[in-house]
C-alpha cells in the first residue's frame, strides 16, 4: 500500500513536469527548419514522394540502420535467452489434435497473399503510407498464420537468418556504396532518382526499404518462432 | 486536438509506469510498459501535427511546390517509427526473461528474484 | 674558562674533601634520624669501617660484563658529577671540570650513574634488582619533573645556564638568592630534592624491608666498595647543584659544608616525619603538588 | 584515414554476416569477429594518430549526402578517437578473453557483442539527439543479452532489472527529446546548443528530462541497483566492457548534452557526479562481493567524472586532459580488476588471496587500484592535480573537500581489499590457468602504464615515468628474476651513486636529508644481504620508496613535491605490507597517508591560486585570508606522516609488522619525509595566525603530546618492535616541537633529531630485529639474558639507548642541550612541561628494552640461540661507530646548517671556535666531556680489576633469592608488565582515545554503509521507483534553487 | 471539424479506459494483453486523425498486433505464472 502511495506521489511529481510541458507547448504555425527543408527538398534530392519514409531510409538512416539493428539484436538474443540452458534434444514429443482443416486450408491459401501483400507494402514505401517495417510485420504475420495451425511445425532458422544476414549485409553495404558513389552513407543516390512517383524512383531507397522488408520480416519472425518454440512450463 | 493527443499520450505514460510500478507480476509489468509506450509514441506525433495540414506524402493533393505550406512535420512521425520497432524490439526481449525468469523460480513474482541485492 | 693541567690535582683535592664529607655526613644523618626515632644509631665513622671491610671480602663473584661495570658506571656518575659543577664560587682551582658543559650536562650526567647501575643490577638476574630499578625510573620521571622546571625558571630568571654565572647572580646578600628572588621555584626544586635523595618518604626503591636493598640487591664486596662511595659522593654533588642554583652557592669550603648540611638535612627530617609512598602514590604526590609550583616558576619568571 | 562511419558499418556488418556462417563453424564465426573488433580497433588508432600528430580539429562525416542537421552527421575529433578506441579495444580484448564462452554460445552472442561495440561507438560518434537515444537502445538491448554470458543463475534476474529501468529512462528519453525539437526545429546536438537560449526557455523541462535521462543511463547512486546487479552476476568479461566502454560512452553523451544545457546545468551535473561519487564509495566499503564493490566504484568513478564535466566552465582547454585522465584511468583499471576477478574462483574479498604466488598478477591488481586511486606515475593523478588546483583557484572548495574524501573512501576499500588478497591465508581454489586470459589482463595493464606515460608527456609539470629515480625504481621489476644479492647491490649502488650524482645541488638542509634518506638508505639496505632467495616484490617497493624520498629532497615545484610524497606513500606501503601480520596496520598507514597527501594536496591547491605549475617558493608569497588555511592543512598533511599525536595510531602496528630491514626504513628513514615537509612549510610560510591564534603554538603543543603519549605508550609495550615504534612517534613529537618553536636553536635540534633517530633507531630496530629473528619472538619478557649469546647487538642497544635518552657522552646529549637552549628563547612555555616530563619518561622504555632482553634471567630455550646474522650485525656496527663520531664531532654534520638555517633565524647562532660549542646561554664541549668521563670511568675500572681481580663468574641463575634458590629461570625474570606501578599511576593517559575516535568514524561509515545500502532491496520494480524518485528529486531541487 | 475533435476526445477517453483496464491488477492477464493491444489499436486511429498514416500502419502491425502475439505465445508457457 505505502508502495502504492508513494509510487501515485512519484508520478503526480511527474505529472507535474508533463503538465509544464504541455502548458508550455504552442503548436507551430510553419513548419521549422528542418521539416521545411524536408518538404521542400525532397523531392528534388531524394526523389521519395513519402517524406517519412525518405526521412527514414536516407536523412536519417543511420536511425534505420539502428533500428533494424534493435531487431536483428532482440531476435538474436532471444535466440539466445531461450537456448540458454536448454534441454538438449529438440522438440517437446507433446502430440497436439492438429489444427481444424479450415485453418488449414485457408493458411495454405492465406501465407501467399500475405506475402504478397507484405512486398507490396515494403515496394512501395516511397510513395504510400507504409514500408520496410510495415510489409516486414505483414511478412512475419505470415509465418505466425503458419505457427497458429501447426504449433510443432519447426520454421527453417537458418533460412530466417540467411534472409536476416542477407538483407543486413546488403543494407550496410549499399550505405557504404553511397560513400564510395555518392556524398555519404546511406546517401540513395547511388541510383538515379528517377520521377518522384513512381515505382522505380528515389534512388536506392526502395531497394533498402525491401530489405528492410525482408529483415524485418525475417527477425519478427525468428522471434515468434523461438517463442513458438519453447516449451510448456 | 493536437492537445488531446497530447494528454491522452502523457496520461497513458503516468499511467503505464503506475501499473509497470505497482503490479508485482512481471509480465503485467511488461503490458504495462507497453501502454507506456503508446502513450509516448501519441505525445511524439502530437507534437509534430500542425493544425489542418495533411500527411507528409506528396501526391496529387500535394503538389511538390505547396508541400511546405500543406503538409505536417514528417520527422516526429519518422521518430516514432522507429521507437515503435525499438520498443517492440525491447518487449520481445523481456517476454524472453520473463519466460526464462518463470523457468527458473516458476513464480513471475519481481519480487521472488532478490538474490542480488544490497 | 678552559682545562689546565693544574686543575687535575685540584679536581683530585676536591673528590678526597667531599667523599670524606661525604662518609661523615651520611652517617651523622644517620645518627640524627635514629635519634629521632630514639634509637641509638651507628658512631660517624661507621662509614670507614664498613668501606674497609667490603674492600677486604676475599669471595667475589660475577655475573658478567654489565655486572662487573655497574658499580664503576655508578661511581663515574657521581665523580663525574661533581666534576662537572663548580664547587667554590670565584674559585678558578675549585671549578673543577666545569668548562666541559654547563648545567645542561650536570641534569643529563646524573642519569649516567643511575643508568649503569640499572644495567648492573639488570645482569645480577635477580628479580628484586628489576623490581627496585623499575621503581626507582618510575619515581623519578616524576620526581625530576619540578626540578627540570625549576632549573628551567632559574635559566630564564638569569638569561643562562652556566652554573657560575648563576651562582655569580645571586652574590651580594642573602635576598639576592634565588630562594628569595624566585621562591616558587626553590619550593618545586626542594619538593623534587626529597624525591631524588633516596629518603623516606621516597625510599622505595631500596626498600629494605620487601626487596631487600633493591637494585643493589646482588652486590657485594669491593663492588659494594665503589657503591658505597658514590652514596657518599653523588648525594654532595648534586646538593652542590642545588646550592648554586637556589642558595647562593659557596664562596669557601666552611661555607659549603654549612650550606650541604643544611640542605641535607631538610630530606632527613622530612623523612623521619613520613611514612614511605607506594610508587603510584608518590609520583601522584610530585604531581599534584610539586608540579603545579613549578609551572608557576615559569610562568611567572 | 577511412571514415569513422566504417567502424560502425564493419562492427554491423560483421554482425549480419555471422547470420551466414554455419552454424558449426564456430572458430571462423569467432575469427571473423575478431577481425572486425580488431579492424574498429584500427581505424579508431588511426584517427587517434591522426588526431594527436595533426591539428586535432575534428572531422565531420555526413551521412545521406545531406548536411547537418537535415541529415544524420558523426563527429570524429581527438576525444571521440580516443574514447571509441577505448571501447573497441576493450570490446576487443573482452571477446579474447570470452573465448570459451563465445565459442559455446555461438554466433548470436558474438553478433551481440559486436553490435554492443558498435553501438558504444556509435554513442560517441553520432552528434544528433535521436540517433544517440537509438544507440543507446542497442547498447541497453545488447546489454540484456550480454548479461546472460555469466554461468551465474542470478544474472537472469539482473538483466531484467535492467530492462525495467531503462524502459524508464526510454519514456523519459523519449518525451524529452520530442519536445526539444519541438523548441529547436532540429534534432543535431551543435544546432541545439546553438539554440541554447531556446531551450533553455521553452524546453528548459524537456532538457531536463533529456538530461536526466542520459544521467539515468550512467548509472547514477543511488538509483542504480539495477547496474549493480548486473556487476555482481554478469560475466566478468562484460562487466569490464559495461564499466570501460559503455559507461565511457553514457558519459561522453552527457557531455554533449552539457553543450546544449550550458553553463546552467553544468552545477546539476556536478550536483548528481559528486554525490554518487560520496556516495558509492561510502556504500562500497560494506561490500563483500568483489564484481559487486567494483560495480560501487565503477559508479563512483563515472559521478566523479560526470563532476568533472560539470565543472568544465573553469577547466577551459584542460577539461579533456582531466576529465579523459581520470575517465581513462578508471575504464583500464576497471576492465582489468574485471578481468582479473575472472581468473579467481570465488567471489569473496579474500579470495583473491589466490592471487598469492602469482606475482604478475599482484602486479597488475597493484597497477588498477593505483590507476583508479589516481596514484603516481597515472593518467589520474596529472588530472587530479589539475582539477584540485583549478577548483580552490575558483574557491570551489567544498566540492574539492568531497572529491578528496570520496577519493579516500575508495582508497580505503581498494587498500582493504588489496592487503586482503596479499595476506590473508592463501586461498585453496587457484587461479584460472588461461593464458589468453592473462594476456588479456596485462595488456590492460600495459595500456595503464602507457596511458601514465601519455598523460605525463601531456602535463605541463613535467613526466614522471621520465623521472630517473622513478625510473630506477621500474627497473627492479624488470630485475625480479635475480637472486636478492644481486638486487641488494645494484640498489645500493644505485642510490650512492645518486646521491653522489646531485651533491652538488643541494643546500645544508637538503644535504643532511639526502644524507640520511640516501646514504642511510643505503647502510640499512646492507642488512637486507641477508635474506635468500628472490625476495619478489620488496626491490621495487623500496625504490620507489627511496625514489620519491629523493625526488622529495629536490623538489622545486608543488607538482614534484606531491608527485615524490604520493610515490614514498606507495613504495613504503607495499614494503609495510610485506610484514606477517600488517595487514591491518599498512592499511590504517595508507589511509592516514593517503588522507593527509590530500590535505596537502588540497593545501598546495589553495595556496597555487589556480596555477598549475606553482613552486615552492610561492609558499612565502599566499597572502593573508587563506594562508592560515594553507599552513594548516599542509602541516596536518605532513603530521599524518611523522605521527603526530592523533594522527598516529598507524605507526606502531606499521613499524612493528614490517620486515626486520623494513622496520628501519620506515622508520629511521621514511618518518623524516614528514620533517622535510614541515621544514620546506615553515621556511616558507613562517608562523601563521588564525583567528588570532598562532598556528605553531599548536604545532609546538601537538609536538609536546607526542613526545609525552609516545614515550608513555612505549613504556607499556610488551613487543619489542613495538616499544621502538612508540617512541619514535615520541621523538617525532620532539622534533615536531623544535620545529615550531621557530628559532634557530629549535630548528637545529630537529635537524639533530633527525641525525640522531635515523641512526638510533634503524640500529635498534636491526638489532632488535636480528634478536626477534633468533628467539622467533618479539615479546621481551618472553626474552631475557641474551647479553652473553648476543655480545654486539648488546652493544648496539646499549649505545643506541644511551644515545637515545641524551644521556652524556653521546649525541644525544647535544641534541637535549640544543634543546634546553632553544627554548630558554622560546616565547611559549607551557607545552614544555609535556616535554619536561616525556624526557625522563624515555628511561623507562630505553631501561626496559634493554633490561628484559638482554639481562635478566636467560631462558633455557634460549641457551643455543647465536649472535645475529653477520649482515644484520654489520650496519649495526656501522651506526654504533658513527654515533661515536657525531658525538665526538657533531659539528661536522650541524655547523653548515647551523649557517644555514641563519637565514631564516639570524639570532641565535651557535659559536663553534675551539672545542666548545657555545649559545647565547651556555657552552657545550663534546670532546671534553668524553675524555673527562672516559678517564673517570678508566680509573675507577682499573681500580675495580685491581681490587677485584679474583672474582668468579658464574651464573646469571646462581642469585641469593632471600635464602632460596629460585626454582626456574622462567618465574625469575621480571619481565612481564615491567612498570605495573607507573601504570596505577598514570595509566589514565594511556587510554587508547584516539583510537577509539578512529574506530568510532570508521564504524559509523561502516555502520551507516551497511544500512544505507539495504536501499538496494533487489526488488526490480523498487529500483525502477527509484529511478523515478530521483528524477523528480533532481527536479524539484533544481526548480527549488 | 468538431466532428473530428469530438472523435479524438472519445478515442482517447476509450484508449485510457482500455489501458486502465490493461494495467489494472484483479483480472486475468489475458484480458490485460488484450486491452493494451486494443490501447494500440485505438492508438493507431488517433495517429491516423494526426495525419500520420505510416505511424498508423506501423502501430496497428507491430503495436498491437505482434506484440499481442509475442505475449500470448509466452503466457501459453508459462501457465500458473500470470497469478503472481
Amino acid at each position: 500500500m505505502i508502495r502504492r502511495l508513494f509510487v501515485t506521489l512519484l508520478l503526480l511529481g511527474l505529472a507535474g513536469v508533463f503538465a509544464g510541458l504541455v502548458v508550455s507547448y504552442s503548436p507551430d504555425e510553419t513548419l521549422n527548419l528542418s521539416a521545411r527543408y524536408y518538404a521542400e527538398h525532397t523531392a528534388q534530392d531524394i526523389g521519395a514522394a513519402n517524406i517519412v519514409t525518405a526521412i527514414i531510409v536516407t536523412f536519417r538512416g543511420l536511425d534505420t540502420l539502428g533500428e533494424v539493428t534493435v531487431l536483428f539484436l532482440t531476435a538474436a538474443i532471444v535466440g539466445l535467452v531461450l537456448s540458454h540452458g536448454r534441454r538438449e534434444g529438440g522438440g517437446s514429443g507433446r502430440e497436439l489434435p492438429p489444427a481444424g482443416e479450415l485453418l488449414g486450408t485457408g493458411t495454405r491459401l492465406l501465407v501467399p497473399l500475405i506475402l504478397l501483400l507484405g512486398a507490396h507494402v515494403f515496394v512501395n514505401g516511397h510513395l504510400t503510407p507504409g514500408g520496410g517495417f510495415q510489409g516486414g510485420a505483414i511478412l512475419a504475420s505470415a509465418i505466425l498464420l503458419l505457427l497458429l495451425t501447426d504449433p510443432l511445425r519447426r520454421i527453417s532458422h537458418r533460412l530466417i537468418t540467411a534472409i536476416e544476414s542477407t538483407a543486413g549485409l546488403v543494407f550496410v553495404g549499399i550505405g557504404v556504396l553511397g560513400i564510395v558513389l555518392a556524398g555519404g552513407f546511406l546517401d540513395n543516390r547511388i541510383l538515379p532518382i528517377g520521377n518522384l512517383g513512381e515505382l522505380f524512383s528515389a534512388g536506392a531507397i526502395p531497394i533498402i526499404y525491401s530489405f528492410i522488408g525482408l529483415k524485418v520480416g525475417a527477425e519478427f519472425s525468428s522471434m515468434l518462432a523461438h517463442l513458438s518454440e519453447t516449451e510448456d512450463l | 486536438m493536437a492537445y488531446i493527443a497530447m494528454a491522452t499520450g502523457f496520461v497513458l505514460i503516468l499511467i503505464g509506469l503506475y501499473g509497470a510500478l505497482t503490479n508485482r507480476n512481471i509480465l503485467r509489468m511488461i503490458v504495462a510498459f507497453t501502454v507506456a509506450n503508446t502513450g509516448v509514441n501519441l505525445v511524439m506525433v502530437a507534437v509534430g501535427y500542425l493544425h489542418g495540414r495533411t500527411a507528409p506524402i506528396l501526391d496529387a493533393s500535394v503538389p511538390v511546390a505547396e508541400a511546405a505550406e500543406r503538409i505536417i512535420d514528417p520527422v516526429p512521425q519518422a521518430l516514432v517509427l522507429t521507437a515503435i520497432v525499438i520498443g517492440v524490439g525491447v518487449t520481445a526481449l523481456m517476454l524472453a526473461y520473463a519466460y526464462k525468469l518463470y523457468e527458473s523460480k516458476r513464480t513471475l513474482d519481481i519480487s521472488a528474484f532478490k538474490d542480488l541485492k544490497w | 674558562m678552559s682545562f689546565e693541567w693544574i686543575k687535575i690535582p685540584y679536581a683530585l683535592l676536591t673528590l678526597f674533601i667531599v667523599a670524606n664529607y661525604g662518609f661523615l655526613l651520611t652517617a651523622v644523618m644517620a645518627k640524627i634520624a635514629a635519634r629521632v626515632g630514639r634509637r641509638h644509631g651507628i658512631p660517624v665513622w661507621q662509614n670507614y669501617v664498613d668501606l674497609i671491610k667490603n674492600y677486604g671480602l676475599r669471595s667475589s663473584i660475577t655475573h658478567g660484563v654489565m655486572f662487573y661495570l655497574g658499580p664503576v658506571f655508578r661511581l663515574t656518575g657521581g665523580v663525574g658529577l661533581l666534576m662537572f659543577v663548580p664547587t667554590i664560587y670565584g674559585s678558578e682551582m675549585f671549578s673543577n671540570m666545569s668548562f666541559a658543559g654547563d648545567l645542561i650536562l650536570a641534569l643529563y650526567f646524573v642519569f649516567f650513574g643511575s643508568l649503569g647501575m640499572a644495567l648492573g643490577a639488570g645482569e645480577s638476574g635477580h628479580p628484586h634488582s628489576a623490581i627496585g630499578v623499575t621503581r626507582g625510573l618510575s619515581q623519578v620521571t616524576a620526581a625530576e619533573l619540578p626540578f627540570a622546571l625549576a632549573v628551567y625558571a632559574v635559566a630564564v630568571q638569569y638569561q643562562t645556564l652556566s652554573v657560575t654565572e648563576i651562582v655569580a647572580a645571586q652574590q651580594g646578600g642573602i635576598l639576592h638568592w634565588t630562594l628569595f628572588t624566585n621562591p616558587l621555584a626553590v619550593a618545586a626544586a626542594m619538593l623534587s630534592f626529597l624525591g631524588s635523595m633516596m629518603r623516606p618518604p621516597f625510599d622505595v626503591v631500596l626498600a629494605p624491608q620487601e626487596i631487600p636493598i633493591g637494585p643493589p640487591t646482588e652486590y657485594h664486596s669491593s663492588y659494594l666498595a665503589l657503591m658505597q662511595t658514590n652514596r657518599a659522593i653523588f648525594p654532595i654533588a648534586k646538593i652542590v647543584i642545588y646550592m648554586n642554583l637556589f642558595f647562593g652557592g659557596a664562596a669557601s669550603w666552611p661555607v659549603f659544608f654549612l650550606k650541604v648540611f643544611l640542605i641535607y638535612l631538610v630530606s632527613v627530617i622530612v623523612g623521619v616525619v613520613f611514612p614511605r609512598f607506594r610508587v603510584e602514590q608518590s609520583i601522584r604526590w610530585f604531581l599534584i603538588w610539586a608540579v603545579p609550583l613549578g609551572v608557576a616558576a615559569i610562568l611567572l619568571v | 584515414m577511412v571514415s569513422a562511419i566504417y567502424i560502425l558499418a564493419v562492427g554491423l556488418g560483421t554482425a549480419f554476416l555471422l547470420g551466414l556462417l554455419r552454424d558449426d563453424w564456430r572458430a571462423g564465426a569467432y575469427g571473423v569477429s575478431l577481425a572486425a573488433l580488431a579492424l574498429m580497433s584500427l581505424i579508431s588508432a588511426g584517427w587517434v594518430w591522426v588526431m594527436a600528430a595533426g591539428d586535432g580539429r575534428a572531422v565531420e562525416i555526413l551521412t545521406a549526402g545531406t548536411l547537418p542537421p537535415y541529415a544524420i552527421n558523426l563527429r570524429m575529433g581527438l576525444a571521440e578517437a580516443v574514447l571509441t578506441l577505448l571501447i573497441n579495444l576493450t570490446g576487443l580484448l573482452s571477446a579474447v578473453y570470452l573465448r570459451d564462452t563465445l565459442f559455446k554460445q555461438g554466433r548470436r552472442a558474438l553478433a551481440t557483442l559486436l553490435v554492443f561495440t558498435m553501438a558504444a561507438c556509435g554513442i560517441v560518434l553520432t552528434r544528433d539527439l535521436f540517433n544517440l537515444f537509438v544507440f543507446f537502445e542497442l547498447v541497453a538491448i545488447a546489454t540484456g543479452g550480454l548479461v546472460l554470458l555469466s554461468r551465474d543463475q542470478r544474472a537472469l534476474a539482473a538483466g531484467f532489472k535492467y530492462l525495467v529501468a531503462s524502459q524508464v529512462i526510454t519514456v523519459l528519453l523519449l518525451v524529452g527529446i520530442i519536445f526539444a525539437y519541438h523548441a529547436t526545429g532540429t534534432l543535431n546536438i551543435d544546432g541545439m546548443a546553438e539554440l541554447s537560449a531556446r531551450v533553455l526557455q521553452g524546453g528548459a523541462l524537456a532538457f531536463f528530462l533529456m538530461f536526466i535521462a542520459i544521467v539515468l543511463d550512467l548509472k547514477p547512486f543511488p538509483a542504480n541497483g539495477w547496474a549493480l546487479d548486473i556487476y555482481e552476476s554478469a560475466h566478468p568479461a562484460f562487466s569490464a566492457m559495461l564499466s570501460a566502454a559503455s559507461a565511457s560512452a553514457a558519459l561522453f553523451a552527457a557531455d554533449k548534452l552539457l553543450l546544449i544545457g550550458g553553463p546552467t546545468w553544468l552545477p546539476v551535473a556536478t550536483g548528481i557526479g559528486i554525490f554518487g561519487f560520496v556516495g558509492a564509495n561510502l556504500f562500497a566499503l560494506a561490500q563483500t562481493n568483489d564484481r559487486r564493490l567494483l560495480g560501487y566504484s565503477s559508479v563512483a568513478q563515472v559521478g566523479l567524472v560526470l563532476a568533472v564535466l560539470g565543472q568544465r566552465d573553469l577547466l577551459g582547454d584542460r577539461y579533456l586532459f582531466i576529465a579523459g585522465g581520470i575517465l581513462l584511468a578508471h575504464a583500464v583499471a576497471k576492465a582489468g580488476l574485471y578481468w582479473l576477478s575472472g581468473l579467481i574462483e570465488g567471489r569473496e574479498l579474500k579470495a583473491w588471496s589466490a592471487l598469492q604466488g602469482h606475482p604478475i598478477l599482484i602486479f597488475a591488481f597493484a597497477s588498477f587500484i593505483a590507476l583508479l586511486v589516481g596514484l603516481p606515475p597515472f593518467p589520474g593523478f596529472y588530472a587530479k592535480w589539475e582539477l584540485v588546483i583549478a577548483l580552490a583557484g575558483e574557491g570551489r572548495l567544498a566540492l574539492l573537500g568531497l572529491i578528496l574524501f570520496g577519493a579516500l573512501l575508495e582508497a580505503g576499500y581498494l587498500f582493504r581489499w588489496f592487503g586482503q588478497a596479499l595476506k590473508r591465508e592463501r586461498s585453496l581454489e587457484p587461479v584460472a590457468a588461461s593464458s589468453f586470459k592473462r594476456a588479456v589482463i596485462l595488456s590492460a595493464v600495459a595500456a595503464g602504464w602507457g596511458l601514465g606515460y601519455i598523460w605525463g608527456a601531456l602535463s605541463p609539470n613535467g613526466n614522471l615515468l621520465l623521472a630517473v629515480p622513478l625510473l630506477f625504481a621500474l627497473v627492479f621489476l624488470a630485475l625480479e628474476p635475480l637472486s636478492v644479492r644481486v638486487k641488494n647491490s645494484v640498489a645500493i649502488v644505485g642510490m650512492v651513486a645518486w646521491f653522489l650524482l646531485t651533491l652538488p645541488s643541494y643546500d645544508p638542509l637538503q644535504l643532511i636529508f639526502a644524507a640520511v634518506m640516501l646514504l642511510g638508505g643505503a647502510l640499512v639496505l646492507l642488512a637486507s644481504y641477508q635474506t635468500q632467495g628472490r625476495r619478489i616484490g620488496f626491490y621495487p617497493s623500496a625504490m620507489l620508496m627511496y625514489a620519491g624520498l629523493a625526488m622529495l629532497i629536490l623538489a622545486e615545484d608543488a607538482f614534484s613535491f606531491f608527485a615524490a610524497w604520493e610515490s614514498l606513500t606507495i613504495g613504503s606501503y607495499f614494503l609495510i605490507l610485506r610484514g606477517q601480520r600488517s595487514e591491518p596496520h599498512a592499511l590504517s598507514y595508507m589511509v592516514f597517508s593517503l588522507g593527509g597527501a590530500f590535505l596537502i594536496l588540497a593545501g598546495f591547491a589553495l595556496a597555487a591560486g589556480g596555477d598549475p605549475l606553482f613552486s615552492l617558493a610561492g609558499l612565502a608569497q599566499v597572502a593573508a585570508p587563506i594562508a592560515p588555511w594553507v599552513f594548516l592543512l599542509l602541516a596536518i598533511g605532513f603530521m599524518t606522516k611523522t605521527a603526530a599525536v592523533g594522527l598516529h595510531i598507524w605507526l606502531p602496528g606499521a613499524h612493528a609488522e614490517a620486515e626486520t630491514d623494513v622496520s628501519p626504513m620506515v622508520s629511521g628513514i621514511l618518518l623524516k619525509a614528514g620533517l622535510f615537509g614541515l621544514f620546506v612549510l615553515l621556511m616558507a610560510m613562517g608562523g601563521q595566525q588564525l583567528h588570532g591564534i598562532e598556528l605553531t603554538h599548536i604545532l609546538l603543543w601537538i609536538g609536546a603530546l607526542s613526545a609525552l603519549i609516545g614515550n608513555l605508550m612505549a613504556a607499556f609495550q610488551e613487543d619489542a618492535k613495538r616499544l621502538l615504534a612508540y617512541s619514535s612517534i615520541g621523538q617525532m613529537g620532539y622534533a615536531l616541537f623544535g620545529l615550531a618553536m621557530m628559532n634557530h636553536l629549535g630548528w637545529l635540534m630537529a635537524l639533530m633529531f633527525v641525525i640522531n633517530h635515523f641512526i638510533y633507531k634503524s640500529m635498534l630496530f636491526l638489532s632488535v630485529g636480528g634478536i626477534a629473528k633468533r628467539t622467533g619472538t618479539r615479546d621481551m619478557y618472553r626474552m631475557g639474558g641474551l647479553i652473553t649469546l648476543m655480545p654486539l647487538s648488546f652493544i648496539a642497544v646499549l649505545i643506541g639507548i644511551i644515545a637515545m635518552s641524551g644521556v652524556p657522552p653521546l649525541s644525544g646529549f647535544g641534541g637535549r642541550w640544543i634543546f634546553y637552549n632553544a627554548i630558554l628563547t622560546a616565547d611559549y612555555r607551557l607545552p614544555m612541561i609535556l616535554i619536561f616530563i616525556s624526557g625522563p619518561i624515555a628511561f623507562l622504555y630505553l631501561f626496559r628494552l634493554i633490561h628484559t632482553i638482554f639481562l635478566g634471567q636467560l631462558k633455557d630455550e634460549h641457551r643455543r640461540v647465536k649472535e645475529a646474522p653477520f649482515w644484520l650485525v654489520l650496519p649495526q656496527m656501522i651506526f654504533v661507530a658513527f654515533l661515536m663520531v657525531f658525538a665526538l664531532v657533531p659539528g661536522l654534520a650541524l655547523r653548515r646548517v647551523d649557517a644555514y638555517i641563519s637565514q631564516f633565524h639570524p639570532e641565535g647562532a651557535l659559536g663553534w671556535e675551539g672545542l666548545t660549542i657555545t649559545s647565547a646561554f651556555g657552552y657545550w664541549s663534546p670532546i671534553s666531556i668524553m675524555i673527562v668521563v672516559g678517564v673517570i670511568f678508566a680509573s675507577l675500572f682499573a681500580w675495580l680489576l685491581f681490587v677485584n681481580r679474583k672474582a668468579q663468574k658464574v651464573k646469571q641463575f646462581n642469585i641469593v633469592f632471600a635464602g632460596e634458590r629460585p626454582y626456574r629461570p622462567e618465574t625469575t625474570h621480571f619481565a612481564w608488565n615491567f612498570f605495573a606501578p607507573y601504570r596505577k599511576a598514570l595509566g589514565f593517559m594511556t587510554e587508547p582515545l584516539v583510537e577509539r575516535f578512529w574506530a568510532a568514524v570508521v564504524d559509523v561509515l561502516h555502520a551507516s554503509a551497511d544500512l544505507l545500502r539495504r536501499l538496494y532491496t533487489g526488488n526490480g520494480q523498487t529500483y525502477a521507483i527509484q529511478l523515478l524518485a530521483f528524477v523528480v528529486v533532481v527536479y524539484l531541487l533544481r526548480t527549488g534553487l | 471539424m468538431i466532428l473530428l475533435i469530438a472523435m479524438s476526445l472519445l478515442l482517447s477517453l476509450t484508449i485510457v479506459a482500455a489501458a486502465i483496464l490493461a494495467i489494472r491488477g484483479g483480472q486475468s492477464l489475458a484480458i490485460s494483453i488484450l486491452a493494451a493491444g486494443l490501447v494500440s489499436l485505438l492508438a493507431s486511429v488517433q495517429f491516423l486523425l494526426l495525419a500520420a498514416p505510416d505511424v498508423a500502419m506501423t502501430e496497428a502491425a507491430i503495436g498491437s498486433g505482434l506484440t499481442t502475439f509475442l505475449f500470448f505465445f509466452v503466457l501459453g508457457r508459462v501457465r500458473g505464472g500470470e497469478h503472481d
